[in-house]
């Protein structure tokens, strides 16, 4: 096992190091530069003072010599620094971080608990109203716009019935501590949570239901009928057990998507999470900033990846007892 | 005559619409009586599955028991509600399936599904319930029981899974053990011994076994009682040896009559021919896994196989699953690489041409393969399927479509086949267009590899006789690979014995099955189901 | 239609009506206010950002304050004198300031500020201080500035924004872009920094020491982050913020929020910048460079609808190069009334042939958005083919800069004096790629250059009104750039806040004299 | 093929997908004629509510613009971009997935790692950043949602060629002198057709929202008039004119509902084998 995550964590490595390339590139394609965005937020600027900004974020040394310095930074774990922000790269993520995973992993595991338990009752009654019921509503929420339903949960519970905050993290200038702050959080966290959570939900209610119908047609489900087991034994040991498998695949794909979804949840709620930060960076060319929310988000990604093959090897003993 | 444990009577069981035929089971009548094995046999489609999966309540969805009764303790199962049918279940009636594999659940251990049964029954504690486990694998005579009660089922063997499966249907001591084609899909030294080991446990507990098959060798290995379906209807019942050895209903008799003879005939002497095709010190070797970390896996499929064939001469390569006989196959035809060895096809070693050269020499080996219906582009019609060959190696199109016309009348079909796709024809007409497709390029040599194994057995009769002739009259030259040694003996002139990817024994077909020296080659024919009753039949 | 313009005056009404009462400002409380978007940092005199401004401004002084007439008033400089030639300007210090740190403020830290760290700095200042000859303290209290030759603007370069004062004893010698220092400001005003909490809000508290008796009224600001315009209402609405500075939300929602009880709207203490609003025309090629073909685009804008549809009806139509709140306006220009006819008749004597123009919008949000899209159909509509070319803040930039673009929405200020905010998008001698802040249409007119140079260092201001109106007139004549409007930027507060806006720089410096009634 | 008919129309859900997709192309195609005023002229007053004006029935927008016209042109550029995207993700995925399953080996390796890096970055992230570095306009959307929308593809084309590579059909067509390319194309493609096309199907459903999504955010052309461009629009005056945002959202949400229901169907109807289950 150890050997096996030190694999993967040398092959993330790479795939890191690849994908800060490719952005690092990709970025620095783009028209205009930090120095003429900054030298515009001052209102004025003259050749000298740009020339000053970018000798200052080093831009005006060659294209592969930012890389490296960037890279080499990058391996002694240094996002560099945010000239825009002044701050460096590292505290400005970490500090905007905890607000997205808060959202991302609530709103994942409300997907996951509720789509997998959903697909398991529609699975469970096949072809009955309450199937129809359950599939159409996943399809309906797998058919809606994220950013569509953020603003019609809003106008609703929060415009019209005013039961939920629709915007932020807490409630500003509040300072609230403790279980109050917590309880404060949690019900500004409702609306975000669900509304990035439903599409999810969808995902993995279609798939479950799919999954433990197909594998519900077994040879070995035959064999615990056979045995003379109650459904309800058959469907949680033999059918749930084994239909879980694809499904926690594919939740390890997802979730890191879900990061990315939490650029349009973090905008129309204004959450103050790195999906906004990034669509600030990008537009102000604040390339390190930019890099390192790149890097963080696809670290993530990988994390998640490897807690599913983690998550996989426990669940499944062939693959577990084969390596 | 004492009562049935259980009776089928005038059982009826409707298909759903669309199906091929209205009743998959139509008003089968049949008797099980306590401390016998019944064998049901049949081709496939015939119901006979159908039937079983009906005395257990486990039928699929769509499809449902319409007319009839089965009585089992005075009561008619059918009647039954899914709750005491439950109860039956595992308790009563135990089940057995073919595929052991896919029969146990991959997530679970050994001892969990076997005390499942005393669970869903709600007998004996946990603890015991584990103990029973271990006694049981030790009377199915898994080999170490404790260790394999704690195994997860992809960590044993095919022969082993189902002993485990067995020993979960006898953990309560049923009454009646249906067995679904069991040993079907085992090799045949493991069916053997899988089919000994039924016999031995019905024998000591008096059980009643309903033995599903489509094998007569099975049914002549095992059978007490026989009863012979086809198309959902029971044509003949009786003992064993009365219906083996006098079939009365015509049906019966064409499928005895169909199952190839052991007896091997002397071969003819033939007058020496220069050899078509020379294999010398063929080896493959897989390496799978292996990485940064890890290290291979090493298998040696073939060891060091050397051969030679003459031209109108059949090898036949027999051997177990795993044996390395289609590995053979695939790299004289260079659908694998060869790690060493020499493969000289009229003089020309073909196991080392590349590329273009080797696209070209392609036409002089072809092959037939086993499985009819993956073996045609299902979305290419029987003329382009036939035709392509040439066309690949310059032969103009019309040309090419007026050989495969002549062909598709050479293995018996009707012209008319030329513009129609695969799915219309059957299994066996498939095959047929398989072995047209081979002909097709005017071979040297043609590697048939388990070309009739995935055929019920009248099929298998027809296409061995083609076979037959096709060689008769075009002199080829042929390399037949099976693990079913009634075929090799039927159709080989010569026969070569694989084991662990090497030739055990190679010679003449009536040596092999008459004089075999190598002992793995005695325990293989030993193995056959029927030879005994065949052997004391002929005398 | 009708029910709409009636609404839009009303509000204008109201806009009136807000600072008109004063009564006995009240000591205590906290004000809640909107920043937005989040300054990247506090330190005035490296970052000149809007938000830094907005909220650094009560933390740092300048030597002077300007009224909403532009008129100076005294800050750090009790006091001023500019010598008959315009030459010499002498300032008096307060005594007894103090740096929120308890060092003493000195005429050193003035010197300081201007001629070492702005001067390195703040390439806006740096323009200014061309025009200086030298600085010099007589003593720890008087600071006094010679210039080469007189220059009008110079009264009015010393706010908090364009001079502020830095300490001398923190920045001295230091690397100033990465002194520590710099995120934990400094000033003289009358808040002090106390806390920031990135993406959340920035505190400032009540400077006990101030050196201007019982001021400030109020014991803290409390700036809040809120990433989101629509949300920012919100705030306001549910009581969580007391004051939106302008441009905090979307121009849509003023309307509403401006209803709401309680709630005060002025669209002053923008006076000092001027915020002037036009597209550039590119001179240089394509049927911009035809002075028909400009005429056209004026005359084919709907300014009228723009502003009352998109700006809530605040601001004024551009009728000239030189804002209505800036010195030296005159409205002895050509007028370019809403006339699509005249607009056509234009391109059909210039012959246009349809060639289709890049219109690029200014990525500052959706009001600017739907403002380009409102142009593109206006001149559709007059038979001109325009695609509008989308790009962030970088890209708009860019192309600007490299004069890659045919027509292109900017709004600049113009700091009071055309000589600051204006002279420099119409002169030759600034045309050079590479900067969004100078002649980027590419404007060529020798007798503009002469005028803004003589009107800037006339000595009177009679002398140099002669010289700026002659020089608006020739603008309107030749339309180098397409004017649009004189932003009005509605500072939303509630009424109970009082004395808010009271300079020409608004909310900026305004919590200097700020209240709350309670 | 008219047993695929009938198993496709004996599906509901693929009847009534079909109906709604159908009125959609049909407006798509027919806006110009149906509507032939410019949907950005500003026709009445800003904020009209729907229903007010017989001419206007849903309403007007901030800047007093027809939303009934805008939806019927925003059809046309939701399924421009669906439709092309979606060809460009299947001619950058399906040869890249059948390279690599049917040579195996390295080149399985090299480009699967290539598909496997592009799934690890946040596929809507980098839409964003490509977008925005290459400046809104239809062709760089098409182009970002393609690039982030192929791995799918080859991922499942390069299952599929995997499993048939081993059937027994392409031996024989290696066995009779077909070259590579002749198989891949006449042997092997032919046969993946049914997956692809119901993942294609979905993946235009995928890029409408991917479209939809960016246009909220303000990356869309600017001078087209797209569904999530209208809501995106909407955004910052939902209180005031809650049907800005609301009907282009219903607009996306029945597209995408009826193709994702035309994929089922086809998926159903292509593969009987799995239909069967679950009925």
């Amino acid at each position: 096992m150890l050997r096996f995550i030190l694999m993967r964590l040398v092959k993330a490595a790479i795939i890191l190091i690849a994908i800060l390339t490719l952005n690092f590139f990709l970025i620095h394609a783009a028209p205009g530069d930090p120095a003429a965005v900054l030298a515009g937020e001052a209102g004025a600027a003259d050749a000298q003072f740009i020339e000053q900004l970018r000798e200052r974020f080093g831009l005006d040394k060659p294209l592969l010599t930012q890389l490296g310095i960037y890279l080499g930074g990058v391996l002694q774990l240094d996002l560099g620094y945010s000239y825009r922000q002044q701050m460096p790269v590292a505290d400005l993520i970490f500090a905007r971080l905890p607000a997205t995973l808060l959202l991302t992993l609530t709103a994942f595991v409300i997907a996951l608990v509720l789509g997998t338990l959903a697909g398991v009752l529609a699975s469970a009654r096949v072809g009955k109203w309450s199937d129809t019921v359950i599939s159409t509503l996943a399809l309906l929420f797998y058919a809606t716009p994220l950013f569509w339903v953020a603003l019609m949960a809003v106008l609703v519970f929060s415009v019209f019935l005013n039961w939920l905050p629709g915007f932020g993290y807490e409630t500003v200038g509040a300072n609230y501590t403790g279980f109050r702050r917590a309880l404060d959080i949690a019900q500004h966290l409702i609306l975000p949570a669900t509304t990035l959570g439903l599409f999810f939900m969808a995902v993995y209610m279609r798939m479950t239901r799919a999954s433990m119908l197909e594998v519900s047609q077994l040879d070995f489900v035959k064999t615990a009928r056979a045995k003379g087991l109650k459904p309800g034994i058959i469907q949680r040991r033999h059918i749930f057990r084994n239909a879980m498998l694809p499904v926690v695949t594919l939740a390890g794909l997802q979730a890191g998507q879900l990061v990315g979804g939490a650029v349009l949840t973090e905008t129309v709620f204004a959450w103050p999470g790195i999906g906004r930060l990034m669509f600030e960076a990008l537009a102000q060319r604040d390339y390190n900033l930019l890099l390192g929310i790149f890097f963080v988000s696809a670290a993530m990604v990988l994390l998640f990846n490897l807690i599913t093959d983690i998550l996989y090897r426990v669940v499944d003993p062939r693959i577990r007892v084969a390596s | 005559m004492t009562e049935p444990v259980l009776s089928i009577e005038n059982l009826t069981i409707a298909l759903p619409e669309g199906a091929d035929r209205a009743f998959a089971v139509d008003g089968v009548n049949l008797q099980l009586f306590a401390g016998e094995i019944l064998c049901i046999v049949g081709e496939s489609g015939s119901g006979k599955s159908m039937a079983a999966n009906a005395m257990m309540g486990l039928l699929p969805d769509l499809v449902r028991p319409v007319d009839g009764r089965i009585v089992y303790g005075k009561v008619d199962l059918l009647d039954k509600t899914e709750a005491e049918l439950m109860d039956l279940r595992g308790r009563k009636l135990a089940m057995i399936f073919q595929e052991p594999m896919s029969a146990l659940n991959p997530l679970m251990r050994v001892e969990d599904q076997i005390a499942e049964v005393y669970e869903a029954h709600r007998l004996l504690s946990p603890k015991t319930r584990a103990a029973r486990a271990v006694e049981l694998l030790t009377e199915v005579g898994i080999p170490d029981p404790a260790k394999a009660a704690k195994a997860y089922p992809f960590q044993l063997s095919g022969g082993q899974r189902q002993r485990v499966m067995i020993a979960m249907a006898l953990a309560l001591e049923p009454e009646i053990l249906i067995a679904d084609e069991p040993t079907t899909a085992l090799d045949v030294t493991t069916q053997a011994q899988i089919l000994k080991l039924i016999r031995d446990l019905q024998r000591k507990r008096g059980m009643a076994v309903m033995f599903i098959t489509h094998d007569f060798g099975v049914v002549a290995e095992i059978a007490d009682r026989v009863a012979v379906m086809q198309l959902g209807k029971i044509v003949e019942t009786g003992t064993a040896d009365a219906v083996l050895d006098n079939p009365q209903h015509a049906y019966t008799r064409k499928l005895i009559a169909a199952i190839p003879r052991l007896a091997a005939g002397q071969a003819p002497v033939r007058k020496e021919k220069t050899p078509v095709l020379e294999v010398e010190s063929l080896s493959k070797t897989y390496r799978t896994g292996g990485g940064l970390f890890s290290k291979p896996r090493v298998v040696e499929a073939v060891k060091d196989v050397s051969l030679q064939l003459a031209e109108g001469e059949t090898l036949g390569i027999v051997g177990e699953s795993g044996s390395g006989k289609s590995s053979v196959g695939r790299c004289l035809v260079r659908l694998m690489e060869p790690d060493q060895g020499t493969v000289r096809l009229a003089g020309r070693d073909m196991a080392h041409l590349k590329g273009e050269r080797l696209r070209a020499a392609r036409g002089s080996i072809q092959m037939i393969f086993q499985d009819p219906y993956a073996s045609l582009n299902p979305r290419a019609k029987i003329g382009r399927i036939i035709a392509e060959g040439p066309m690949a190696h310059g032969v103009a199109r019309r040309e090419a479509y007026e050989r495969a016309a002549r062909l598709l009348e050479l293995v018996g079909l009707d012209v008319s086949a030329i513009d129609r796709y695969p799915h219309e024809f059957s299994g066996g007409q498939r095959q047929r267009v398989g072995i047209a497709r081979a002909l097709a390029l005017e071979p040297r040599v043609i590697i048939a590899d388990e070309a009739v194994s995935a055929l019920d057995v009248s099929i298998q009769a027809q296409v061995l006789d083609l076979l037959a002739d096709l060689k008769e009259r075009l002199d080829l030259a042929l390399i037949f690979i099976t693990h079913d040694l009634r075929v090799a003996a039927q159709i080989c002139d010569r026969i070569a014995v694989m084991h662990r990817g090497e030739f055990v024994e190679t010679g003449p077909a009536h040596d092999i099955f008459n004089r075999p020296r190598n002992a793995y080659t005695r325990t293989l024919i030993e193995a056959i189901p029927g030879r005994e009753k065949e052997l004391a039949t002929v005398g | 239609m009708k029910a709409m313009l009636k609404r839009l005056s009303l509000l204008a009404a109201a806009l009136f009506v807000s600072t008109a009462l004063h009564a006995e400002p009240v000591t205590g409380g906290r004000a809640n206010v909107v920043i937005q978007p989040e300054p990247p940092s506090l330190m005035v005199g490296l970052v000149q950002n809007g938000p830094t401004q907005m909220v650094a401004g009560n933390i740092y002084e300048g030597l002077l304050r300007y009224d909403t007439d532009l008129k100076p008033m005294p800050q750090l400089a009790m006091s001023w004198e500019v010598s008959e030639d315009g030459l010499t300007y002498t300032f008096h210090l307060h005594e007894n300031v103090k740096w929120h740190d308890g060092e003493p403020f000195t005429a050193a830290d003035v010197v300081f500020s201007a001629d070492v760290f702005l001067r390195e700095t703040h390439p806006r200042l740096r323009a200014s201080l061309e025009h200086m000859e030298e600085i010099s303290t007589p003593d720890d209290h008087t600071v006094v500035f010679k210039l080469k030759q007189p220059f009008g603007p110079f009264i009015g370069i010393f706010e908090v924004g364009t001079m502020p004062m830095i300490p001398k004893h923190i920045y001295e010698g230091t690397d100033f872009a990465n002194n520590p220092a710099n995120n934990t400001p400094i000033g003289t005003g009358p808040f002090k920094f106390a806390e920031w909490e990135k993406g959340s809000h920035i505190l400032l508290t009540k400077n006990e020491d101030y050196y201007e008796e019982g001021r400030p009224y109020l014991d803290e600001i409390y700036w809040h982050v809120i990433p989101d315009a629509a949300s920012r209402a919100v705030a306001y609405e549910t009581g969580v913020v007391d004051v939106l500075p302008g441009g905090s939300i979307e121009n849509f929602d003023v309307q509403r929020i401006a209803d709401m009880e309680n709630t005060c709207i002025t669209d002053k203490g923008w006076e000092y910048f001027g915020p002037h609003s036009w597209m550039w025309l590119n001179n240089r090629e394509g049927p911009t460079s035809d002075v028909r073909f400009r005429k056209a685009v004026m005359y084919a804008m709907d300014r009228e609808f723009a502003r009352d549809a998109l700006w809530n009806g605040l601001g004024k139509i551009a009728n000239s190069p030189v804002s209505s709140s800036t010195r030296f306006h005159t409205d002895d220009v050509t007028e370019y009334a809403y006339d699509p006819d005249k607009a056509r008749a234009l391109l059909e004597e210039m012959g246009y042939d349809g060639t289709p123009v890049r219109l690029l919008p200014l990525p500052y949000g959706e009001t600017w958005q739907r403002w380009a899209e409102a142009v593109k159909q206006n001149l559709d509509e007059v038979g001109i083919k325009v695609e509008i070319v989308a790009t962030d803040v970088a890209g708009w930039n860019q192309k600007l800069a490299e004069w890659d673009y045919d027509i292109a929405f900017t709004y600049l200020y113009q700091y009071g004096d055309p000589a600051l905010g204006v002279a420099r998008s119409y002169v030759s001698t600034n045309i050079a790629k590479g900067s969004q802040w100078n002649n980027v249409e590419g404007y060529v007119n020798e007798d503009v250059d002469a005028l803004f140079e003589q009107a800037a260092v006339a000595v009177t201001p009679e002398e140099r009104q002669e010289r700026y109106t002659k020089v608006q007139q020739v603008l309107t004549d030749e339309v180098p750039v397409a004017w649009l409007l004189e932003l009005g930027f509605p500072t939303i507060y509630r009424c109970n806040v009082k004395d808010l806006v009271t300079t020409a720089i608004g909310v900026n410096d305004g919590f200097k004299d700020a209240y709350i009634e309670k | 093929m008219s047993d695929f008919w009938k198993r496709f129309s004996r599906n509901r859900g693929a009847v009534i997908g079909i109906v709604i997709l159908a009125v959609v192309v049909l407006v798509a195609i027919l806006a110009p004629m149906l509507f032939p005023q410019s949907p950005w002229r500003m026709v009445q007053r800003p904020f009209l509510p729907p229903l007010s004006m017989n001419q206007y029935l849903l309403g007007t927008d901030a800047l007093g613009r027809d939303v009934l016209t805008g939806l019927a042109y925003g059809a046309q550029v939701s399924l421009l971009v669906g439709i092309v995207s979606t060809v460009a993700a299947l001619l950058v995925g399906i040869p890249i997935g059948a390279l690599a399953g049917y040579f195996g080996g390295a080149a399985d390796d090299v480009l699967m790692r290539f598909t496997e890096f592009f799934q690890t970055v946040p596929s809507f992230a980098l839409a964003i950043v490509l977008v925005a570095i290459f400046e809104p306009n239809i062709q760089s959307i098409i182009a970002a949602i393609a690039v982030v929308s192929w791995p799918p593809v080859a991922r499942l084309v390069r299952g599929e060629v995997l499993s048939l590579r081993s059937r027994e059909y392409i031996e024989a067509a290696i066995l009779s002198g077909q070259t590579s390319a002749a198989i891949i194309w006449r042997q092997v493609l032919p046969n993946t057709l049914s997956p692809i096309i119901v993942l294609a199907s979905l993946m235009v459903a995928t890029a409408i929202l991917l479209e939809s999504s960016l246009s909220f955010l303000g990356l869309g052309d600017p001078n087209m008039m797209s569904w999530g461009y209208m809501i995106g629009a909407a955004r910052t005056v939902i209180r005031q004119a809650w049907w800005l945002s609301f009907f282009p959202g219903v607009a996306i949400l029945l597209t995408v509902l009826a193709l994702n229901l035309i994929g089922e169907g086809l998926n159903d109807a292509l593969n009987p084998r799995l239909a069967r289950r679950g009925k």
